[in-house]
C-alpha cells in the first residue's frame, strides 16, 4: 500500500525582519490511507505551517510534496484546483475559521459552488447530506456563526471540509478550543467519518492525550524539525528523544495514586530565526554534549521508530 | 446531536434577516443612536416629500418682503430675495444629504476598494496605494476641492466629486486597517483551500467582513461633507444658486449674521441637526457593530 | 445718528470739452478745504485706522493693479498730476504744469524741490526713467500710449505719444505713473516691494503682509506752498494704519470693536446699525461701479434678436433689484455708466431706460419670434455673493418670460478667462468701471478695436463704433455727441445697464470728512477729524 | 532608531515629489490665465501674450514642471511669486510660523479639552459625565467653524470686548482663532480618547492593576491612560491635516496673514509658484508631523520602539 | 461544606449575576465552600461555569456593571469582605489576597517594565521608598526564576510562560495569606506549563499560602489540589477531598468528566462524552441544571432545586440519584 501523502525534506522559511524563520525546516514523513499521523510539539514549532504547506495554502520553500504517489509540489493552478478539492483543513480556532458574514448553509456550500459540479439544488441536498453526517439540525441551515456553540462551529467548519468528498484532511487543533465535554463529541465524529470514508488525517495537537487517542503515528516537532516519529502506542511506550521524554513527563496526569517523575525542562528556547546547525533542543537538553553542534538526523533507532538525536541509543541504553 | 433545551432556540428565520436584526436590536439599546436615526429619518422624509412639506416654492422671490424675520406666513423668515427660508430648508435638504450621501458613496466605493486591495495583498500594491493616499493626504482638502471644482466647474456632480475626493483617505485607511484585521483569520484560508478566486475573497470574504467600521466612518463623514460643502461655498464654490444647499444658504448669509440672524441660524440648525445625527447613529453602529460585543 | 448724503463729486458738464490744452495749475481747486497748513502739529490727531479688503501685496510702484493696491497706493507715491474728481480737472502733484507743445508732443514741467523721504532729490531725469521702467514692465495698461519720454533738463519732460488723446487721455498717463528716484528704487534690495521711498506725505514704516500697513507723517514733506498741498498732499493726522480686513462681517465689528476709524466695505445689513448710532458717521457716496447685463451678440446667437434683447431688459425689474440686493446703496442705472462720470447727462433720469414692464417685455418677447419655454440661457456671473443675488433675480425674471436661465457662478480668475469666450455664455453679468469720462465705460464694452473687431461681447456695429469714436475724442465729446451716442446704445442694447451703486463709508463720529480719490478710495491724509478725535 | 527616521525621511521624497507633481498639475489644468490676472483689464491681447510669454507660460507642461522641479531640488528655490514680486520662500518662511502657532495651539487645545472630556465620558460610561461630554463633542463636529468664529467674535469681542476681532499682534490674537478651529479637533479628540479608554479600561492588565490595591485614580493614571494615549496620537497626526485646511478659512475670517490665506489668495490670483510651494511647504509639514506622530507612539510604546530597534539591527546585518 | 469553625477563608451563598443586553446571566448561583490555612482548594468545571466569576467575587473585582454580587458572605478570617468599605477592601487586594490571571498575555500593561509592575504592588502595600521595592521585586524575580537583570524589560520581550513567572511574582510579591490561581497554566505549552506549576507547588510550599486554583484541566487539579470542588452552571455540584472526587466520583457530570478526557494512562477505543452542551447561563434549565445532559436524569431531577448533600464524611454531591450507601 503506497502512502497517500508524502513529504520529503520540506522546507518552509519565512522572511521577518529579523532573517529567516526556520518554520518547518527538513521534514520528512509519510501518511497512509486511512490513517492518522498525529503531529505534536509546542507552540510555534512549525505544526500548522507544516499542515499548510502540504496542503498548498503556503508555498514550500523547498523539498516534495507527493500526492497518491504523485509529485505536487509545484502544481500548476488546474492541478491545484483538483488538488484542493482532495485536501482539505479544519482549524484550531472555530470562530475566526467560519466568516461571520455566511449562513451555515453557504459556508458549507461554498466548497460545492465554487466546484461548479452542483446545480443549485444539487448543492442544497448536498449540503443537507454533510449536516446531517456532521450532526447539525437542518433548522441550523441559515443561522450564522455568532449564533452557535463552539461544537456546532466546529461541525460546520468539519463538513465544510467534507464537502466533495476529499480523501486528505489536515486538522488543526480542531479541538483545542472547545471544552472537554465537547471535545469528545468532536474527536469521536472525527473518528466516524475516517472510518466511514477512509479518510486520512494529519492531525495537529499540543495536546499529547489527545494526539495519543486519536492517531495512529505521531511526528514530535521541536522548532520546525521533526525530532521523533513512530507508531502511536511505541512511542508513548518508548520515548526515546529527550524531548519528548520530558514533553510526555509534564503532562499533568489524573492518576493521583502514582506520581511520575517529571523532567522539568531548563534553559532558554532557541529562537527559529537563522538557528545554527545542530541539536535546536541542545541548550534545554539535560544530555547535550558538544557533538550536539553537529546537524542532526532522523535515524531508525528501533524498527519503524525515528529518532533525530545523536545520543538516543546512550541515553536510552540500545 | 442531541437536542439540549438548555440551547438558546435558534428558529427559521429569513436568510440575512438576522445580523441585520441583530444590529437593529442593539442599536434600539442605545436611545442616542436612535434619536440619530429618527432625525435621519425625518430628514430624508422631509427631502422626499419636500413638495409636500414645504408651503412655497424653494426660489419663488418676493423683492417687496426679503430679509423678513420669522413671522406666522414665514415662519423661518425670508432671504435677500423674499424667499421662504423654510421652504429652501425643505428643499435643501435634498441637495445637502444627497450631497453628502453621494459624495461619501462615491469616495467609500473608491476608498474602499482602494483599501482592500493594500490590505490584502499587501507588498507592494499597499505600498503604492498607500503612498497615493498620502499624497492625496498631503495636500490641504479644502484646496483639492476648490482645484477640483475649478477644474470641472461649479455644478452638482462636480461639487459631489470635489467633496468626496479628500474623503477618500479615510475610506481608505480604515479599509486597510480593517482587512488587516481579518487578514490573516483562518475563513480566509478555508476559502482559499476550497478553490475560491480572489475576487471571490475579496467581495465575498474580505470587504463584507470589514465593512463595519467603514460603514461607521462613513456615516460620520456624511456630516463632514455636508460642513465641507458649506466650507466651500464660503470661498464662493459649490453649488450654483439657486439650489438651496444649506451650506451655500448659511455661507449666503453670513454677512447678515446680525441684522438677519435667522437667515443663517436656521440652515446652521439644520445642519447641526444633520451633522449631529448622523454622528449619533455612527456611534450606536459603532457599538452595534463591534465585534467584542458578539458572544 | 449722522448721515452725510454725499454724491460730492459733481458730474463734470461735457463743457469740459475745452479740455486742458495748457492747464496751469490752477489757482484754486475747490478741493483743498484744508488749503491753511496745519498750525500746530499737536493739533493733530494722533492715529487713525482704515480697513482695506485686501492685501496690496506688493508696495513696488510699476506693479499692476489689485484690489488691495488700489486703497493705499495713493497713500504711498506720489505722481505728476492726480485727478480729484471724477471728470474734474486735474490738480498738479510733483508736475508744476504740462502743456501740449506740438502734435502727439507734451512738455511736462516739474516742481524743483521734490525731495523723498530719504532726502533725494526727483528730478526731471527720475520722471523719465520711472516712466520707461513703467512703459518697459508693461503692467500700467496707459503707458502702452507712450512713444518716448525724456528729461530735457532738471526740471523738464518731453512726452511724446502714439496718437492725440481724446478728453482726459493725458491726465490719465500723467496720472498713472509713481515717481521715484532711480537712485533709491535701485538700491533697495526688493524693488520697492516691501520698502517703498517716495516723495509722499507719509512714510510707510511698518508693512505686515497680508495683515497692515503703517504711515507716518513726514514732517519734511517736500511741498510747503498752501496753495499746491492738493488733497493728496494733505496730511490732517500724524498716524495713518490700513488694517486688512477679508471677511465683510469684520468690517462692522471692527468699527465697533474700536480697531478701526474708517471702513468702507460695510455690508448694507450692518449699516442699518450705524446709521442709528450717534457714535459713527456714515458717508454716502456715489461709486464708479455700474453692474449690466451683456448679451451674447456671436454670429447666429439668438440674442442678435434686438426685441429679443428688450424684451429682456423690460422683464427685469431693476427697481426691485436694488431694493433686493443693496438697499439705500443702489439706483437703478440709465446707461452704462454712473452719473459722477464726467459727461453723464442729468436729463437721462428722466428719459425711460427699459423700466419694468412685464406685458410690453412679453409683446416684444412674441414679436421676437420666440416663444415662452423655447429658450435656455446660460447666465455668467461672478462667485461674490451681491453677483448670485443679482443672477437669481435675472433668473426668476426671464422666468415670467418663459425664458430658463441657468446660472454659472465662477470665480474671477475663470471669469476674466471665458468672458471673451463667445460659446461660454448667452448672457453676461457685468460691472463695469473704466476711468473718469461717461465713455470709458462705453469703450470698455463697446470698442471694437479691442476685442478683435467686435464688442466685448461679439456684437459687430460700425455704426456704433464710429459714434464711439466721436464721442471719445477731444472734438467729439460734447453733449450732443454723448447724448446720441447714448440713444443708439439704448435702442440696440448691446448691453443693458442695470443697477450703479453708492459705496458706503462708515466713519467714527471724529471723522468729520472723508476724502477720496476718484477710484473711490479713502485718502486718509485729507480726511478731517474732530479736534478731539482719538483722543 | 536613527535609522528608522532615515528611512521615514527618505520615504517622503516620493510623496512630496508625488504631491509636487500633482498640484503642479493641477494648476496647469485649471483655467484662468495668470497673465490676465496680472494685468488690468483693458489689457491688450499682444499685452497678455507678451506677459505669458515673459513668464514662461507659453512654455510645454514638461519643461515647466522641470524647470520647477529643477528650481527646488538644486537651489531650494520655489520662484517668485507674480503678484508679491518676491521670492515665495521668503514669505512661506514668515507665514509658516503663524499657521504654525495656530496649528500648534489648536493642538495644545485639543489635548487638553478633548483628552479629559473623552476620560470623563469613558470613565462614566453611559453616566451623566459621558452625556454630556459626548454631547458637547457632537456639539464640536456640528459646527462650521467660520460660524463658531463669527459667533466668538460677537460674543467675546463685541459684547465683551475682551480679545481683538481680527489681526495678529500678539498672544491675545490667537485665542479666538485658535478656539473657533479646534472645535472640531477637541470633538474628534474627544471621542476617540473616549473610545479607545473604554477598550482599555475593559483589558486585563487593569483588572489585574485592580487586584494589586490600587485606587481607581491611580489606575486610571499610571495604567489606562498611557495606554489610551497610543490609538490618541494618531488622531492628532491625522487632524493636523484637517486643522492645516481649516485655517484657510479661519485665517481669512480673521485676516491672519497665514499661509492659508495665502493659499487661497494664490488660486486666486492663479500665482502658480504660491499654490505650488505653500502646498509643497504644508504637505512636508503634514508628512514631517506624521512623522513625529510615529515617533512619539513609539517613544510611548516599547512594542513599537523595539520593532524599529528591530529594524535597526537588520540594518546592520544587511 | 466544611462546618469547620476554624476555616481561614469561607464562602458562603455567594450568588453573582452578569446583565447583558436586557437579559440577566446567572453566573454564580449560591456556592459555598471553606478552605484551611496552607491548603489548596481547587475548583474545576468547564469554560463558563463561573469559576472566574468566584474568583473575582472574592477579591471584589468584579466589572460592575455589568456584574453583580446578588447575595452570600465571603469571610477572610471572620471578617465579611463583600461589606468592607472600598478603602479597606483596597489594603486586602494585593496585599492579604491576590490573584494570578488567566490569560499572561493580557494581564501586564504592555508599556510598562515588568519590574515596575511588581514593584508597584509592593511600594502600595509598604511603607518604603522606590528604591527599596524595586530592589524587593528584583527579588520576587529571581524567586520565580526570573534573572533581575530583566527587571526594565517590557513584556513583549517575555514569552509566555515568563510573563506568567511575572503575574505569579507580583501576585506573591507581598506575602499574600491567600493566592487566586485562575488557570495559571492554561495558555502555556504542557513543558512550561510543568514548569509553572512546579514554581507555584514550591512557593506554596515554602511560603504555607493559602490557594484556590480553578482549572478545567483534571490533570492540573489533581497535582496541586487538596479539596476540589468541581462546579456546573454556577453551582458546586461535588465537594470533596481530591481522593474522594477522583477514587469515587459520584455526581453524574463529574464521572462524565472523567470518561470524556483521553488520558495518557489508559487506553480508551472511544471516548464517552457527556451529551449535549453546557446549558445557557441567562436561562438555567428547572430543577438540576444538568438533568438535560444527565444519563440517569428523570422526571424528579426536572421538578425541583437538588440541595448538596453529605453522601459521604467530607463529600458532598449535588444529585437525588446518588445515594449515601453507594459509596
Ligand atoms: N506568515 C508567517 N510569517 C512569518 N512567520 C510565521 C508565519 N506563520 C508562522 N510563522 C512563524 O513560524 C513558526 C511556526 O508557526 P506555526 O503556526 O506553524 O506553529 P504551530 O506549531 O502551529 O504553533 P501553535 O501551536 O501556536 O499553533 C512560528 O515561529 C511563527 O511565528
Ligand atoms: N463581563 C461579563 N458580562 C456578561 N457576562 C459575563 C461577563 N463575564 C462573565 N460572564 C458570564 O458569566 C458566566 C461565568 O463566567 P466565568 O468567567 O466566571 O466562567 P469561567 O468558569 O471562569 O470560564 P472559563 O473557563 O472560560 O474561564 C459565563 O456564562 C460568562 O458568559
Ligand atoms: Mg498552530
Ligand atoms: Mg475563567
Amino acid at each position: 500500500m503506497t502512502a497517500l501523502v508524502e513529504v520529503k525534506n520540506l522546507k518552509k522559511y519565512f522572511e521577518t525582519p529579523r532573517g529567516m524563520l526556520h518554520a518547518v525546516d527538513d521534514v520528512s514523513f509519510s501518511i497512509e490511507r486511512g490513517k492518522t499521523m498525529g503531529i505534536v510539539g509546542e507552540s510555534g514549532c512549525g505544526k500548522s505551517t507544516l499542515g499548510r504547506v502540504i496542503i498548498h495554502l503556503l508555498d514550500s520553500t523547498d523539498g516534495q510534496i507527493f500526492f497518491e504517489g504523485k509529485d505536487i509540489t509545484h502544481a500548476n493552478p488546474r492541478q491545484l484546483r483538483k488538488l484542493r478539492e482532495n485536501m482539505k483543513i479544519i482549524f484550531q480556532d472555530p470562530y475566526s475559521s467560519l466568516n461571520p458574514r455566511l449562513t451555515v448553509e453557504e459556508t458549507i456550500k461554498e466548497p460545492l459552488i465554487i466546484s461548479k459540479k452542483y446545480s443549485a439544488k444539487a448543492a442544497n441536498d448536498e449540503a443537507e447530506r454533510l449536516m446531517n453526517m456532521v450532526g447539525i439540525d437542518q433548522r441550523l441551515r441559515l443561522a450564522y456563526p455568532h449564533e452557535l456553540d463552539g461544537g456546532r462551529r466546529q461541525r460546520v467548519g468539519i463538513a465544510r471540509a467534507l464537502a466533495l468528498n476529499p480523501k486528505f484532511i489536515v486538522c488543526d487543533e480542531p479541538v483545542s478550543a472547545l471544552d472537554v465535554s465537547i471535545q469528545a463529541q468532536v474527536l469521536n465524529l472525527l473518528q466516524d467519518l475516517q472510518d466511514q470514508f477512509e479518510l486520512t488525517y494529519m492531525f495537529v495537537t499540543h495536546d499529547l492525550s489527545v494526539v495519543r487517542h486519536i492517531s495512529d503515528d505521531i511526528c514530535v516537532m521541536y522548532l520546525g524539525k521533526l525530532v521523533e516519529t513512530c507508531e502511536s502506542k511505541e512511542l508513548f511506550k518508548h520515548p526515546l528523544h529527550p524531548y519528548t521524554q520530558a514533553l510526555i513527563s509534564a503532562v499533568p496526569t489524573i492518576d493521583i495514586h502514582h506520581k511520575k517523575e517529571r523532567v522539568i525542562l531548563e534553559g532558554e528556547i532557541t529562537s527559529p530565526i537563522n538557528p545554527k546547525p545542530g541539536c535546536r533542543f541542545k541548550k534545554r537538553c539535560t544530555y547535550h554534549t558538544t557533538q550536539c553542534n553537529e546537524p542532526q538526523h532522523l535515524e531508525e533507532v528501533l524498527p519503524r521508530h525515528f529518532v533525530a538525536c545523536c545520543r538516543v541509543r546512550e541515553i536510552n541504553h540500545i | 446531536m442531541h437536542n439540549s433545551s438548555a440551547i438558546t432556540a435558534i428558529t427559521q428565520k429569513n436568510k440575512k434577516q438576522s445580523q441585520f436584526a441583530v444590529v437593529l436590536r442593539r442599536l434600539s439599546k442605545n436611545p442616542s443612536a436612535i434619536i440619530g436615526l429618527i432625525v435621519v429619518c425625518l430628514l430624508v422624509i422631509m427631502a422626499i416629500f419636500a413638495p409636500l412639506i414645504a408651503p412655497y416654492p424653494y426660489d419663488k422671490q418676493n423683492l417687496l418682503n426679503t430679509r423678513k424675520p420669522p413671522s406666522a406666513e414665514h415662519i423661518m423668515g425670508t432671504d435677500e430675495l423674499g424667499r421662504d427660508i423654510f421652504s429652501r430648508i425643505v428643499y435643501g435638504s435634498r441637495y445637502s444629504l444627497s450631497i453628502g450621501f453621494l459624495a461619501v458613496l462615491f469616495s467609500n466605493i473608491i476608498g474602499m476598494t482602494l483599501g482592500a486591495l493594500a490590505g490584502y495583498f499587501g507588498g507592494l500594491v499597499d505600498d503604492i496605494i498607500m503612498r497615493l493616499i498620502d499624497i492625496i493626504q498631503s495636500i490641504p482638502g479644502i484646496l483639492l476641492a476648490i482645484a477640483i471644482s475649478v477644474v470641472l466647474g461649479p455644478g452638482f456632480i462636480n461639487t459631489l466629486i470635489a467633496l468626496g475626493f479628500g474623503a477618500i483617505t479615510m475610506a481608505c485607511r480604515l479599509m486597510r486597517a480593517s482587512v488587516l484585521g481579518i487578514r490573516h483569520q483562518e475563513f480566509l484560508e478555508a476559502a482559499i483551500s476550497n478553490n475560491a478566486s480572489t475576487f471571490r475573497i475579496i467581495t465575498k470574504h474580505v470587504i463584507p467582513n470589514s465593512f463595519a467600521p467603514v460603514l461607521v466612518g462613513a456615516t460620520m463623514s456624511i456630516g463632514n461633507v455636508i460642513m465641507s460643502a458649506a466650507m466651500l461655498s464660503f470661498i464662493g464654490l459649490g453649488i450654483q444658486p439657486p439650489t438651496p444647499e444649506w451650506g451655500a444658504m448659511i455661507s449666503g448669509g453670513r454677512a447678515l449674521i446680525r441684522s438677519c440672524p435667522w437667515m443663517v441660524t436656521f440652515p446652521g440648525i439644520f445642519i447641526m441637526l444633520t451633522v449631529l445625527a448622523f454622528n449619533m447613529l455612527g456611534d450606536g453602529l459603532r457599538d452595534a457593530l463591534d465585534p467584542k460585543l458578539k458572544k | 445718528a449722522k448721515e452725510v448724503e454725499k454724491p460730492v463729486e459733481e458730474p463734470a458738464a461735457p463743457a469740459a470739452t475745452e479740455a486742458p490744452a495748457v492747464t496751469e495749475a490752477p489757482a484754486a481747486t475747490e478741493v483743498p478745504a484744508a488749503t491753511e497748513a496745519p498750525v500746530e502739529e499737536l493739533a493733530l490727531p494722533e492715529i487713525v485706522s482704515i480697513a482695506i479688503g485686501a492685501d496690496p501685496a506688493d508696495l513696488a510702484p510699476f506693479v499692476g493693479m489689485s484690489m488691495g493696491r488700489i486703497a493705499v497706493l495713493k497713500t504711498i507715491y506720489e505722481y505728476l498730476i492726480e485727478t480729484d474728481s471724477m471728470g474734474g480737472a486735474a490738480v498738479p502733484m510733483i508736475a508744476k504744469s504740462w502743456e501740449k507743445t506740438g502734435d502727439k508732443v507734451y512738455k511736462i514741467t516739474i516742481f524743483d524741490n521734490v525731495y523723498d523721504s530719504a532726502g533725494n532729490h526727483i528730478t526731471a531725469a527720475d520722471v523719465a526713467w520711472s516712466y520707461n521702467t513703467a512703459k518697459e514692465l508693461g503692467n500700467l495698461r496707459p503707458l502702452g500710449d507712450i512713444v518716448s519720454i525724456s528729461a530735457v533738463d532738471d526740471v523738464t519732460v518731453n512726452l511724446e505719444v502714439k496718437s492725440n488723446f481724446g478728453p482726459g487721455g493725458l491726465e490719465k498717463v500723467l496720472s498713472e505713473c509713481p515717481i521715484v528716484s532711480q537712485k533709491a528704487y535701485e538700491a533697495s534690495p526688493d524693488g520697492f516691494a516691501t520698502k517703498p521711498i517716495t516723495s509722499g506725505p507719509y512714510l510707510l514704516t511698518e508693512y505686515v503682509p497680508g495683515s497692515s500697513l503703517t504711515f507716518e507723517r513726514r514732517e519734511d514733506y517736500w511741498q510747503t506752498d498752501p496753495q499746491y498741498r492738493t488733497l493728496f498732499s494733505q496730511a490732517n493726522v500724524k498716524k495713518i494704519v490700513f488694517k486688512v480686513i477679508t471677511e465683510a462681517a469684520q468690517n462692522a465689528i471692527a468699527l465697533e470693536t474700536g480697531n478701526v476709524d474708517i471702513a468702507a466695505g460695510v455690508t448694507q445689513d450692518d449699516l442699518a446699525r450705524f446709521m442709528n448710532n450717534p457714535a459713527f458717521t456714515t458717508f454716502n457716496f456715489l461709486d464708479n461701479l455700474t453692474q449690466n447685463l451683456q448679451f451674447n451678440g456671436s454670429e447666429g446667437h439668438p440674442l442678435t434678436n434686438k426685441e429679443l434683447r428688450q424684451a429682456i431688459a423690460y422683464a427685469i425689474d431693476t427697481s426691485a433689484m436694488c431694493e433686493a440686493v443693496a438697499p439705500g446703496a443702489c439706483t437703478p442705472a440709465h446707461t452704462i455708466g454712473n452719473p459722477n462720470f464726467g459727461g453723464y447727462l442729468k436729463k437721462w433720469e428722466s428719459e425711460p431706460y427699459y423700466e419694468y414692464d412685464l406685458e410690453k417685455a412679453k409683446e416684444l418677447f412674441a414679436a421676437s419670434g420666440h416663444t415662452p419655454g423655447e429658450l435656455t440661457f446660460k447666465l455668467l456671473a461672478q462667485n461674490d455673493a451681491r453677483s448670485g443675488l443679482m443672477a437669481q433675480i435675472i433668473q426668476a425674471q426671464l422666468g415670467e418670460l418663459g425664458i430658463a436661465v441657468e446660472i454659472s457662478q465662477v470665480e474671477s480668475a475663470v471669469y476674466n478667462q471665458i468672458q471673451y469666450d463667445p460659446t461660454a455664455y448667452d448672457l453676461l453679468l457685468a460691472m463695469s468701471a473704466g476711468g473718469d469720462f461717461i465713455f470709458s465705460p462705453w469703450q470698455l464694452v463697446y470698442d471694437q478695436n479691442r476685442y478683435n473687431g467686435t464688442t466685448s461681447n461679439f456684437f459687430k456695429d460700425d455704426e456704433l463704433q464710429s459714434l464711439l469714436a466721436t464721442v471719445s475724442s477731444l472734438e467729439g465729446f460734447n453733449e450732443a455727441n454723448v447724448d446720441a451716442f447714448q440713444q443708439y446704445q439704448k435702442e440696440q442694447l448691446y448691453a443693458y445697464g442695470m443697477l450703479s451703486f453708492n459705496s458706503i463709508i462708515v466713519a467714527d463720529s471724529g471723522v468729520l470728512k472723508v476724502v477720496r480719490d476718484t477710484r473711490g478710495q479713502v485718502i486718509p491724509g485729507a480726511c478731517e477729524y474732530a479736534a478731539d478725535f482719538n483722543k | 532608531m536613527g535609522r528608522y527616521i532615515l528611512k521615514r525621511l527618505i520615504w517622503m521624497i516620493p510623496v512630496v515629489l508625488g504631491v509636487t507633481i500633482l498640484v503642479f498639475s493641477i494648476m496647469y489644468l485649471i483655467p484662468g490665465d495668470p497673465a490676465k490676472m496680472m494685468l488690468s483689464p483693458e489689457a491688450t491681447p499682444e499685452e497678455i501674450a507678451a506677459k505669458r510669454e515673459e513668464l514662461g507660460l507659453n512654455e510645454p507642461y514638461l519643461v515647466r514642471l522641470g524647470k520647477f522641479l529643477g528650481g527646488i531640488v538644486f537651489r531650494f528655490d520655489f520662484g517668485d511669486s507674480w503678484v508679491y514680486n518676491q521670492p515665495v520662500t521668503k514669505e512661506l518662511l514668515n507665514r509658516f510660523p503663524r499657521t504654525l502657532t495656530i496649528a500648534v495651539i489648536c493642538i495644545g487645545l485639543q489635548i487638553i479639552i478633548g483628552i479629559p472630556l473623552g476620560i470623563i465620558a469613558a470613565v462614566n460610561q453611559n453616566g451623566l459625565g459621558d452625556r454630556i461630554s459626548m454631547f458637547i463633542a457632537l456639539f464640536g463636529i456640528s459646527l462650521p467653524n467660520f460660524w463658531i468664529a463669527l459667533m466668538l467674535i460677537l460674543f467675546f469681542s463685541v459684547k465683551l470686548g475682551w480679545l481683538p476681532p481680527f489681526g495678529i499682534d500678539g498672544f491675545k490674537y490667537y485665542i479666538l482663532p485658535c478656539i473657533a478651529n479646534a472645535f472640531p479637533g477637541i470633538a474628534t479628540q474627544a471621542r476617540q480618547t473616549r473610545s479607545s479608554m473604554l477598550e482599555v479600561i475593559r483589558s486585563d492588565y487593569i483588572t489585574t492593576a485592580r487586584a494589586k490595591g490600587m485606587s481607581e485614580l491611580q489606575i486610571l493614571l499610571k495604567h489606562a491612560l498611557p495606554n489610551a494615549l497610543l490609538p490618541v496620537i494618531t488622531i492628532i497626526g491625522n487632524g493636523m491635516g484637517m486643522l492645516l485646511a481649516g485655517t484657510v478659512v479661519i485665517e481669512s475670517i480673521f485676516s491672519i496673514p497665514g499661509i492659508g490665506m495665502y493659499l487661497v489668495g494664490g488660486i486666486n490670483s492663479r500665482d502658480y509658484n504660491i499654490v505650488q510651494s505653500s502646498v509643497i511647504f504644508l504637505a512636508l509639514a503634514f508628512t514631517f508631523i506624521m512623522l513625529l506622530v510615529d515617533l512619539a507612539y513609539a517613544f510611548i510604546d516599547p512594542r513599537i520602539k523595539a520593532q524599529f530597534a528591530r529594524k535597526h539591527k537588520r540594518g546592520h546585518h544587511a | 461544606m466544611s462546618n469547620n469553625a476554624t476555616s481561614f477563608l469561607e464562602v458562603k451563598d455567594l450568588v453573582v449575576e452578569y446583565t447583558s443586553e436586557g437579559s440577566v446571566i446567572h453566573a454564580v448561583n449560591g456556592v459555598s465552600f471553606a478552605l484551611e490555612r496552607g491548603k489548596t482548594f481547587g475548583l474545576v468545571g468547564e469554560t463558563g461555569a463561573g469559576k472566574t466569576s468566584i474568583a473575582k467575587a472574592i477579591l471584589r473585582i468584579l466589572p460592575d456593571p455589568p456584574a453583580k454580587i446578588r447575595n452570600g458572605q465571603i469571610l477572610l478570617d471572620g471578617i465579611d469582605l463583600l461589606t468592607l468599605e472600598e478603602k479597606d477592601m483596597r489594603k486586602i487586594r494585593g496585599r492579604r489576597v491576590s490573584m494570578i490571571f488567566q490569560d499572561p498575555m493580557t494581564a501586564l500593561n504592555p508599556i510598562m517594565k515588568v519590574g515596575k509592575q511588581i514593584a508597584e504592588v509592593i511600594k502600595l502595600h509598604n511603607k518604603i521608598s522606590n528604591k527599596q521595592a524595586e530592589a524587593e521585586a528584583g527579588k520576587m524575580l529571581e524567586l520565580v526564576g526570573i534573572p533581575a537583570e530583566r527587571f526594565n524589560e517590557y513584556p513583549h520581550q517575555f514569552s509566555g510562560g515568563m510573563k506568567q513567572r511575572v503575574i505569579i511574582a507580583m501576585a506573591l510579591a507581598c506575602n499574600p495569606e491567600l493566592l487566586l490561581a485562575d488557570e495559571p497554566t492554561t495558555a502555556l505549552d504542557v513543558t512550561i506549563q510543568a514548569q509553572v506549576l512546579e514554581m507555584i507547588n514550591k512557593l506554596k510550599r515554602d511560603l504555607n499560602t493559602s490557594m484556590i486554583m480553578i482549572s478545567h484541566n483534571l490533570g492540573v487539579v489533581a497535582e496541586i489540589c487538596d479539596d476540589l470542588a468541581v462546579i456546573y452552571a454556577g453551582e458546586v455540584v461535588e465537594l470533596g477531598s481530591k481522593e474522594t472526587i477522583f477514587d469515587r466520583a459520584a455526581h453524574p457530570y463529574t464521572v462524565g468528566l472523567f470518561s470524556a478526557v483521553p488520558t495518557l494512562d489508559e487506553e480508551k477505543e472511544r471516548l464517552v462524552p457527556i451529551i449535549g452542551l453546557p446549558p445557557d447561563p441567562s436561562n438555567l434549565p428547572a430543577g438540576c441544571h444538568f438533568h438535560p445532559r444527565c444519563p440517569w436524569a428523570d422526571e424528579a431531577c426536572e421538578r425541583e432545586s437538588i440541595p448538596l448533600r453529605e453522601i459521604a464524611p467530607g463529600h458532598f454531591c449535588r444529585c437525588i440519584k446518588v445515594s449515601a450507601q453507594e459509596n
